[in-house]
């Protein structure tokens, strides 16, 4: 085994938090940082079969253990704290339609969003606040962090389950688009502008 | 995909599973009813829910069927004597008018049509629905802390934080002064001004109250072309020799109201 | 790899402690000590050549980084801080008035320094203790270092400018001589007003 791949290997196992390749490059101070890329990825082969995993999410590496011993390690004080339907609700909109406002949320959801769930939502991390959106009243727009997708188990935005579907389908276009396009008629010219919509939604993930 | 086809395809009967179905689990029990309306997050997820109920893709909902479902819900509701959140009844309204003016001749139906409405709420439905089944998929990845579960016990990476302090000369020299300026005793230096003394004042208000015995106001004692700052002096030196006179008993003095004009005149000996 | 290994892995991977046998076995239900024991020898040969090493301490097993890795996770970084002006200041009077002692220090800036400021500069190696003063109490004194000279590139003490220069830049110019100006322009009507309103006024002059 290399010394550049045992020294990856330590450093992710130590750290308290997951690391960037650049952090890890950074952290072994002469390591090149392509060089520190393709250990991580040897490292996740090599970790493939066994009880613990080296994932990447959002960029950043960290180990965990193996999804499928989950209820061989789930213990009583580890209990996540349960969302409610609301705040889940809202933590979906935001993931998939990022960058979002709350009239965008509570226009979905057909409700009001109490400042509360959008609060437990930051609070647990997932969520922060990404700008505003450069429209009368310049609205305070949402998105989701690095550890939302962590903590979901998602490599990128793109990983989102039924993500792609959703996008080919239109679900994701505001309700006024959807109609216009249905109006309109003409699939295929819908479908391109569906795809234009949602361009730059996806190079953010 | 026609307007109409959408519409009012399989006008799924209100079926009795469906409805009643629910009122079915809480027919009586006024709680169970109550929660069952406090567990939706709105009129749009209560349609939502009747929606899912008719068993058919919301592409093909009847929404004419929905809007039924919808009013009877409420129905039951108020008989019950619920307490209805206000939005609730805003919903069953617009869906009472939506209902009404789906069912008229497509010559009297006003702009928005009914058509475009109900497409605009079926997407709405589609919508939410879709962002519902998103959430149920997300919560049910591998989330950290429930099926996968990081390092119990890291070591952590211990970064020796060395700090090197920065200042440069001028900074340094700038403080020095600083301190200085700011503890430096301060010096007030009184500019040399025109002042009556106390003693010429006493003089002059004597001698001044001699010639008469009649009550003379205190300003006639001032020096009638003195500056401004001289004549401020006098006045207070005046009036500190009057009182003085006064307690002397050669003196004395009268103010009709508070702020007035203060007058004098002499005690004949 | 066998399925009771990962586990295993998995166990010692998520626990807050270093486990025996037994208690990994406890925690995996039906596994036997025996087996499980076999599955921790064969770990920890696995993994002697990584990063990581499995490690046996007083019958409790767990994961560590490989010893001859700490150099690279224990790592010292530089930061550069501006000093607070606070001890700058008391950088200063030292430098102007060495050796002394903290009470002339703040009898000199007139406010208290806390003993963080000269921790700072001591730090820094711009500060040391010059010994003790020979009266009641014996406090400490302070001077400057060569260090000090050195990195505020000065030759001697005697280069930093004297008070006649401070004053000269208007480093020293004390509070404003507004208050002259003030005074200056004297109201025409104040002096018809009565004597008794009058009174506290001509005072203040």
């Amino acid at each position: 085994m290399d010394a550049l791949a045992r020294a990856v290997e330590a450093a992710l196992f130590a750290a308290e938090e997951p690391m960037t390749a650049e952090a890890i490059a950074g952290l072994l101070g002469d390591a090149a940082v392509g060089d520190v890329r393709a250990a991580l990825r040897q490292l996740a082969e090599d970790y493939a079969p066994r009880g613990i995993q080296l994932v990447e999410r959002a960029k950043r590496w960290h180990f965990e253990t193996a999804p499928d011993l989950a209820h061989l390690l789930r213990r009583e004080k580890e209990q996540l704290r349960r969302l409610s339907r609301a705040a889940t609700e809202v933590l979906a909109i935001i993931a998939y339609h990022e960058p979002v406002s709350r009239a965008e949320i509570e226009s979905i959801r057909g409700v009001q969003t109490s400042g509360g769930t959008l609060d437990v939502l930051m609070e647990a991390g997932w969520v922060k606040i990404a700008g505003r959106r450069e429209v009368p009243g310049r609205p305070t727009i949402y998105a989701t962090t690095p550890e939302f997708l962590e903590h979901f188990g998602l490599a990128s935005r793109r990983d989102l389950p039924g993500l792609a579907e959703l996008r080919a389908t239109g679900l994701l276009d505001p309700v006024e688009d959807a109609y216009e396009e249905l109006m309109g008629g003409d699939e295929a010219d819908a479908a391109q502008e569906t795809a234009a919509h949602d361009d730059p939604e996806i190079d953010e993930g | 995909m026609t307007n109409d086809g959408l519409l009012f395809s399989d006008p799924v009967q209100p079926g009795e599973e469906d409805w009643d179905g629910i009122a079915a689990e809480a027919p009586v029990d006024e709680n169970a009813l109550y929660l069952e309306l406090d567990g939706w997050e709105g009129p749009l997820d209560l349609l939502l829910d009747l929606a899912r109920r008719q068993k058919v893709d919301l592409r093909s909902i009847s929404i004419l069927s929905l809007v039924d479902q919808y009013l009877d819900y409420i129905d039951q509701a108020e008989a019950l004597k619920l307490e209805l959140a206000a939005d609730y009844l805003v919903m069953a309204a617009w869906l009472a008018y939506l209902k009404s003016a789906m069912l008229l001749p497509k010559e009297e139906q006003e702009d928005p049509s009914p058509e475009e409405l109900a497409l605009k709420l079926q997407l709405r439905l589609q919508r939410l629905g879709a962002m519902r089944d998103a959430a149920a998929r997300l919560m049910g990845g591998n989330r950290i802390g429930r099926d996968v579960f990081l390092r119990g016990a890291p070591e952590g990476l211990e970064i020796e934080r060395k700090t090197r302090w920065r200042c440069d000369q001028f900074a340094l020299i700038e403080a020095y002064g600083r301190v200085k300026a700011r503890t430096a005793p301060a010096i007030h230096m009184v500019r040399e001004r025109p002042v009556m003394t106390l003693e010429s004042a006493l003089d002059r208000v004597s001698n001044m109250l001699g010639v008469t015995l009649d009550w003379v106001e205190l300003r006639d004692f001032l020096p009638p072309h003195a500056e401004p700052r001289l004549r401020k002096s006098a006045l207070a030196s005046s009036f500190v020799a009057a009182l003085e006179l006064a307690r002397l008993g050669k003196a004395e003095l009268q103010q009709d109201d508070t702020f007035g004009p203060l007058h004098l005149r002499r005690v004949p000996a």
